[in-house]
C-alpha cells in the first residue's frame, strides 16, 4: 500500500520536475541558426572543397598516390627542353606539362591526405562547402589551365619529339658508337619551328 | 506506477497459438540504421529474435588490404562514425605497436583528450537516441545540442566534424588550435550542469525508469561468455575498463573511476544500469579531460610520424576502450606497405550478438529499449 | 597470471600432439599453433581449467595465408591453389588477466575447423563471419550461415586473396 | 440556441441546419491550423530550436503549406488492402471527433445542439473513433497497423472507464448531463468552478475541493490516453510501430487522421474545461455586463472557452515533449490499478458528501 502511494507520488513529482525543465527551456534562446541567411563562421582549418593552384603544380603525382579513394587523376607530359613551363612560387623550375588534373568530388572523402605530401603546397582545402550539382559528372573538376587543344598539342609535341629522338637514336645506332654520343644529339637537336610557334601562342 | 515487469527469460505459452513473424527493419525508425530484426511473436511477447546484419557492409577489411597504412586511417573513421577519434586511436596504437615506435608525450595527451571528448559525444548520441526510442524527443535534441559543441572543437582542431583523419600513425595531423584549451575548459564547465538537467528530465523520470528498469537483464557470466564489453559489461556489474585493466597511451596518469551498474532502481545489468553507466562515464571523461588539459606538455606532434610505414613481418592485436566497448585491431603484416590482414573486433558487432538472449520473454516495446541500451552503430557492426 | 610458455607447457602435457608449437620471438605477438580438429577440446580445457580460466574470446579472425601456388588464369588474374587458411583466436581471462593467442591452420581446399561457438558464445558470430568471408567450415557450429554478405551470394569468399568480383549478382550488374 | 438563431436569420430550416453544422467544422479547421503550428513552435522552443520560420511570420503558414502538400500527394493504397474499409476508416475517425463538437457549449449561444444528455452523447459518439481506428488497422493489412489498432482499441476502451467515473462524480453534484446547464451552474467567479467545489456553499464545498482536484487529474490523464497523446501514444508509437494504425495511409486520408487527432485534442480539453473549469464562464466577470452591451457577453464567453481549451491543448503538448511513453502493459496497469480505483473511491466519497 505504501509502495502504491509512493509510486503515485514519485510519478507526479518526476513529471513535474521534467515539465519544469522543459518550461524553462521555452525561454532559452534557440541554438539553431537560419542557415542560408545566417552562415556559421568556419574555422581556418576547415576541410571542404579542394583547390589546386596550377601555377605551382609540378605534376609530381604525390597527391594522387596519397589519395585513399583515387579521386585525383593526373596525367603529365614531359616538357621539351626548350619549353618554358614556368616556375613555382618557391622558385623551382617546372619540367612537366600537366595535361590532366581531375578531381572527382563525388568520390573525394575530404580526408586531407593529399594536402600533406605536396612539395609546393599547391593543393589545399578551401572553405567552400556548397557545390552540389544535378549531375554526377559535373562534380569532376578540371584544374588544368591549358585549353584542350593545347593539351593535345603538348602530347603530340612530345610524341613527335620522342619519335624524332628514336629516329635519331636509330640513325646514330647504325654506326656503332659509344653511348655518350647517344645523348649528345639530343641537346644539339634543334626543335622544330612549329613547336616554337606554339609556345609563343601559349 | 510500478508494474510487474516480465522478469522471466523463458515465456511459457498457456494457449497454443500461431506465432507471428514481424520484420523490424532494415528501414524502421528505431533500429539505429539498417539492422533487420526478425521477431517471432506470441501476441506482443517475443519468443525469438534473429538479427540480420550486413546491409551496410562496405568491405573495410578488404579495402585495408589494398591501402597503405596511412590511407587506412580515413577508412577507420567510417566504421563507428559516432566515435571516429576512438577508431583512429585504436588503429594508431596497433600500428605503432607493430612498428615499435614511441610517440611524443604531447601527442598521447592530445589523443586522450580527443578520445574522451569523443566518448562524451558518442554517449550523448547514445543517451539522446535512447530517450527518443523510449518516446522522449526533447532529451535527444538537448544531447545533440551539446554534441555539436564537441564537434565544433574537433572542427577547430582538424577541420572536420565527423570523419577526422586526425590521429595518424606516429602522431597527429595538426597541432591543437591556440584556442582549443580555453574552449575545451569552457565546454567542461558548461557541460556539467547539463548532465544534471538530463538526469532531471529523463534519467529519474518515473516513466523512463518503468520502461528500462528490470528490462533486458544481462547477467554477468552471460555477458562475459558473449564477449560483451564496454558500458554493457560494466552495466552488468564488472569493473572492467581497458583504460585501467590493460592501459594504453597515457591513461595510467589520470585519476578516474570506473562506474558500474548497481541495480539502483532495478536489477543489476538491466537497461537502466547500462544507461546510467553511460551517464556516469561522461562525468569521468570530463575529469580526464580536465586533468589532461592541466598536464598538457609542449612538443611537436608530427615529429614521430614515419616517412614510410613498412612494419616487419608479424602480427599484433591491440585494443582500446571505445565508447561502445573493446575495439580491437588484429593486424598482420607481411613486410609490405599494405597490411596483409586487418580484422576489426567491433564492439557493436559482438554486443549485438546477445540480442536474442536479452529480448526473449519481453514485449515488442522492450525490443526498442533493449536495442537502444545495447547502443549499436551499424557502420561498425557491418564494417 | 601465466605466461605463454607456462600455458604451452600445461597444454602440451595435457594434449600432446594436438598442440603443435609455440612461436615466440616473432614481432610483437607470440602465438601457439593447434590442431584445427582438436581446437574445441583445447579451448574447453582453457576455459574450464581453474588456473587458466580463459573466459573471454576477445577476437576470432580468419586469415588467408596465401602461401599456396599461384595459378595464372587466362583473364590475367590468378588463383591460389593449395596452401592454408588460418583462424586466429585471441583469448583473455577477465579475472586472471592473462592473454593467449592461438592459431590453427587448415588446408585451403577443404578448410575444416572445430567450432568453439559452444564454448564462447562470442565466437558464434565471429565464426559465421570467418565462414562468410573465407569459407572456413566450422564443424559443430549451431547456425553456420553467411552473415555480412547476402545469403544468396554465390561468387565465393570475398576476403580470400584470389577473390574476383562477380560481374552479376541476381541479374544485376555489380560494379554500378 | 445556434440553430434557432440561424433559423431566425435565414428563415429556412435546411439552410439553418447546414450552417449550424458547418460552423464547428470551420472552428475545427482553424483550430487545427493553429494547433499544428503551436505544436511545432512549442516543441521547438522547448528543445532550444526555432521551428518553422520561413513560411510567413514565424512560420505560421507552415500548416497551410503542409495541407497543400498533403492534398497534392498521391493516394497510395496497397494491393492487399481491404479497400472499402480502408477508405471508410479515416472518415469514420473524423466523423467521431466531429460529431462530438455538436454538444460542446462554446458559449451560452454557440452550441450546436443543446442536448439534455450532452456529456453522455459526447462519450458515446467518441466510440466511433475506436471503430475507425480498428478498421484502419485491419484494412491496412499490415502487422504494425494491426498491432497499433489493437493497442488503440484496448487503450481507448479501458480509459473510458475512469473518464466516465469522474464524469459521474461531477454529475452527482450537479445532477445534470446537459453541458449548457452544467456551465451555467458554474457562473460567477472562479470559485464557483467545479474544481473549487462548484456553486455550493459551506462545509460541503470545502470538502469537495481536494476530491475535485483528484478527479480533475484523473480525467485529464485518461482523456490524454483517449486521444493517444504522449505518454500514452502507444498505438502510433513511432519508434516501435512506425506509425501504428495510420502507417499505410497517405495524402488526404492521412490528413483526416491528423485532423481528427487534433480535433479530439480540443474536444477532450473542452470537456475537461466544461466539467471542471466553468466551461465558457469567465473567471473575472464580463466586460459586456459591466458596460451594458449584452451581445458582447457570448463573444467573451467564446473567447474564454477557446482559451481554456487551447491552454489544455498546450499542456498536452508540454507533456508530450517532456515525457517518454509507457509500455502497453504498463498503460493498462495504470488504468486498471491506479486510475479506476482512485476514480471509484473518489466517486463514493463524493456520493457520501452529496447525500449527507
Amino acid at each position: 500500500m505504501r509502495e502504491y502511494f509512493s509510486n503515485i507520488w514519485t510519478s507526479l513529482a518526476t513529471i513535474a520536475i521534467g515539465m519544469k525543465v522543459t518550461f524553462k527551456h521555452m525561454f532559452v534562446p534557440a541554438v539553431t541558426i537560419q542557415y542560408p541567411d545566417v552562415r556559421p563562421e568556419l574555422p581556418e582549418r576547415e576541410r571542404n572543397r579542394l583547390y589546386v593552384n596550377m601555377d605551382d603544380c609540378i605534376g609530381c603525382d604525390q597527391c594522387s598516390r596519397a589519395c585513399p579513394v583515387s579521386c585525383i587523376e593526373i596525367e603529365t607530359v614531359k616538357g621539351l627542353p626548350t619549353d618554358d613551363i614556368g616556375k613555382t612560387s618557391n622558385g623551382k623550375k617546372k619540367a612537366l606539362w600537366v595535361t590532366k588534373f581531375n578531381i572527382d568530388f563525388a568520390k573525394c572523402c575530404y580526408c586531407q591526405l593529399c594536402v600533406f605530401p605536396c612539395p609546393t603546397e599547391c593543393i589545399y582545402m578551401t572553405d567552400v562547402y556548397e557545390f552540389s550539382e544535378f549531375e554526377r559528372k559535373s562534380l569532376v573538376y578540371d584544374f588544368v589551365t591549358l585549353t584542350p587543344e593545347e593539351r593535345e598539342q603538348k602530347k603530340l609535341n612530345y610524341q613527335k619529339y620522342e619519335a624524332e629522338k628514336a629516329a635519331e637514336k636509330a640513325a646514330v645506332k647504325k654506326p656503332v658508337t659509344p653511348p655518350v654520343t647517344e645523348v649528345k644529339p639530343k641537346i644539339e637537336n634543334p626543335p622544330s619551328t612549329e613547336t616554337q610557334g606554339e609556345n609563343k601562342v601559349s | 506506477m510500478s508494474f510487474e515487469t516480465n522478469k522471466s527469460i523463458e515465456y511459457k505459452p498457456v494457449v497454443k497459438t500461431e506465432h507471428m513473424v514481424l520484420n523490424m527493419g532494415p528501414q524502421h525508425p528505431s533500429t539505429h540504421g539498417v539492422l533487420r530484426l526478425e521477431l517471432e511473436l506470441e501476441g506482443e511477447i517475443i519468443t525469438r529474435v534473429i538479427p540480420h546484419i550486413g546491409y551496410l557492409h562496405r568491405c573495410f577489411e578488404k579495402h585495408a588490404e589494398a591501402m597503405t597504412y596511412p590511407q587506412v586511417v580515413p577508412y577507420t573513421d567510417r566504421m563507428d562514425y559516432l566515435a571516429s577519434m576512438g577508431n583512429e586511436f585504436g588503429y594508431a596504437v596497433a600500428v605503432e605497436r607493430l612498428l615499435g615506435i614511441q610517440v611524443p608525450e604531447r601527442v598521447e595527451y592530445i589523443r586522450v583528450i580527443m578520445a574522451e571528448l569523443q566518448r562524451i559525444a558518442s554517449h550523448l548520441v547514445a543517451l539522446g537516441t535512447y530517450g527518443a526510442d523510449i518516446g522522449a524527443m526533447t532529451p535527444f535534441l538537448f544531447c545533440f545540442r551539446d554534441r555539436e559543441m564537441i564537434l565544433s572543437l574537433f572542427e577547430m582542431t582538424c577541420g572536420a566534424r565527423l570523419l577526422y583523419n586526425y590521429i595518424w600513425v606516429g602522431g597527429l595531423s595538426h597541432d591543437l588550435h591556440p584556442d582549443f584549451v580555453r574552449k575545451t575548459r569552457d565546454f567542461c564547465t558548461y557541460f556539467k550542469p547539463k548532465i544534471k538537467e538530463l538526469n532531471d528530465l529523463l534519467t529519474y523520470n518515473k516513466i523512463f525508469i518503468e520502461r528500462t528498469a528490470n528490462v533486458g537483464v544481462l547477467p554477468l557470466d552471460t555477458a562475459i561468455n558473449f564477449g560483451i564489453s564496454g558500458p554493457m559489461l560494466r552495466g552488468s556489474g564488472l569493473k572492467w575498463d581497458l583504460r585501467k585493466d590493460d592501459p594504453y597511451s597515457v591513461y595510467h596518469k589520470f585519476d578516474f573511476n570506473i562506474p558500474v551498474g548497481e541495480g539502483k532502481v532495478g536489477t543489476v545489468g538491466d537497461c537502466w544500469d547500462r544507461y546510467w553507466v553511460r551517464v556516469l562515464e561522461m562525468e569521468e571523461s570530463l575529469k580526464i579531460i580536465e586533468q589532461a588539459l592541466d598536464q598538457l606538455p609542449e612538443g611537436d606532434v608530427t615529429s614521430a610520424i614515419p616517412k614510410r610505414i613498412k612494419p616487419p613481418i608479424g602480427q599484433v592485436y591491440a585494443r582500446v576502450e571505445n565508447p561502445r566497448g573493446e575495439l580491437g585491431y588484429f593486424i598482420m603484416s607481411d613486410g609490405n606497405v599494405n597490411p596483409f590482414r586487418v580484422k576489426v573486433r567491433a564492439p557493436s558487432f559482438v554486443n549485438l550478438g546477445v540480442m536474442d538472449v536479452l529480448c526473449r520473454g519481453h514485449m515488442v516495446a522492450d525490443i526498442i529499449a533493449i536495442l537502444g541500451s545495447v547502443d549499436i552503430v551499424l557502420g561498425e557492426v557491418d564494417r | 597470471m601465466k605466461t605463454a610458455e607456462e600455458i604451452f607447457k600445461i597444454l602440451k602435457d595435457k594434449f600432446g600432439d594436438a598442440v603443435i608449437e609455440l612461436k615466440t620471438g616473432v614481432p610483437v605477438e607470440s602465438y601457439m599453433t593447434v590442431d584445427p580438429l582438436k581446437i574445441d577440446e583445447v579451448c574447453l580445457f582453457l576455459r574450464d581449467e581453474p588456473e587458466l580460466k580463459f573466459d573471454n574470446c576477445m577476437n576470432l579472425s580468419g586469415v588467408d595465408d596465401a602461401n599456396g601456388k599461384k595459378e595464372a588464369q587466362p583473364d590475367g588474374t590468378s588463383n591460389i591453389v593449395g596452401g592454408t587458411l588460418s583462424v586466429v583466436y585471441h583469448l583473455e581471462s577477465v579475472y586472471l588477466k592473462h592473454k593467449l593467442t592461438l592459431k590453427v591452420s587448415t588446408p585451403r581446399d577443404n578448410p575444416q575447423v572445430k567450432s568453439v561457438a559452444e564454448i564462447w558464445r562470442s565466437a558464434d558470430w565471429n565464426e559465421r563471419e570467418a565462414y562468410d568471408l573465407f569459407g572456413i567450415n566450422f564443424i559443430n557450429h549451431p547456425d553456420l550461415r553467411r552473415i555480412l554478405m547476402p545469403y544468396d551470394w554465390e561468387a565465393g569468399y570475398p576476403l580470400r586473396k584470389d577473390y574476383k568480383n562477380p560481374e552479376f549478382y541476381q541479374g544485376m550488374k555489380v560494379p554500378y | 440556441m445556434m440553430y434557432d438563431f440561424f433559423l431566425d436569420l435565414f428563415g429556412n430550416e435546411i439552410l439553418a441546419a447546414i450552417v449550424t453544422g458547418v460552423t464547428p467544422l470551420l472552428f475545427i479547421l482553424l483550430f487545427v491550423l493553429f494547433a499544428v503550428w503551436l505544436e511545432r513552435k512549442v516543441s521547438a522552443h522547448m528543445q532550444d530550436r526555432l521551428g518553422p520560420m520561413r513560411t510567413g511570420w514565424h512560420g505560421w503558414l507552415q500548416t497551410i503549406a503542409d495541407l497543400l502538400k498533403l492534398i497534392q500527394k498521391e493516394d497510395i493504397s496497397a494491393s492487399a488492402n481491404d479497400k472499402p474499409l480502408f477508405n471508410l476508416a479515416p472518415i469514420l475517425v473524423f466523423a467521431g471527433s466531429y460529431a462530438a463538437f455538436a454538444a460542446i457549449p462554446f458559449s451560452s449561444y454557440f452550441i450546436g445542439s443543446n442536448l439534455d444528455l450532452g456529456i453522455f452523447f459526447i462519450i458515446g459518439i467518441s466510440g466511433l473513433v475506436v471503430a475507425g481506428i480498428l478498421m484502419a488497422g485491419w484494412a491496412s493489412n499490415n502487422k504494425y497497423s494491426l498491432l497499433g489498432a489493437m493497442r488503440a482499441a484496448a487503450q481507448i476502451i479501458s480509459y473510458e472507464i475512469p473518464t466516465i467515473l469522474v464524469v459521474l462524480t461531477v454529475v452527482m453534484i450537479t445532477r445534470t448531463l446537459n453541458l449548457h446547464t452544467l456551465s451555467e451552474m458554474q457562473t460567477g467567479y472562479i470559485w464557483n468552478w467545479m474544481i473549487f467545489g462548484g456553486p455550493g456553499t459551506g462545509l460541503e464545498k470545502f470538502l469537495l475541493i481536494p476530491l475535485m482536484f483528484i478527479g480533475f487529474l484523473v480525467i485529464y490523464t485518461s482523456t490524454l490516453a483517449e486521444v493517444n497523446r504522449t505518454p500514452f501514444d502507444i498505438p502510433e508509437a513511432e519508434s516501435e510501430l512506425v506509425s501504428g494504425y495510420h502507417t499505410e495511409y497517405s495524402g488526404m486520408k492521412f490528413a483526416m487522421f491528423f485532423l481528427a487527432e487534433y480535433a479530439n485534442m480540443y474536444a477532450v480539453s473542452a470537456i475537461v474545461s466544461a466539467l471542471f473549469l466553468g466551461g465558457y464562464q469567465s473567471p473575472i466577470g464580463y466586460l459586456g455586463n459591466l458596460i451594458g452591451v449584452s451581445w458582447l457577453v457570448p463573444i467573451e464567453q467564446f473567447f474564454w472557452f477557446t482559451a481554456k481549451g487551447a491552454f489544455f491543448v498546450f499542456v498536452q503538448m508540454w507533456l508530450r515533449w517532456t515525457l517518454p511513453r509507457l509500455r502497453v502493459d504498463q498503460l493498462m496497469a495504470l488504468c486498471w490499478k491506479y486510475l479506476i480505483p482512485i476514480a471509484f473511491v473518489n466517486l463514493i466519497i463524493v456520493g457520501l458528501i452529496t447525500v449527507l
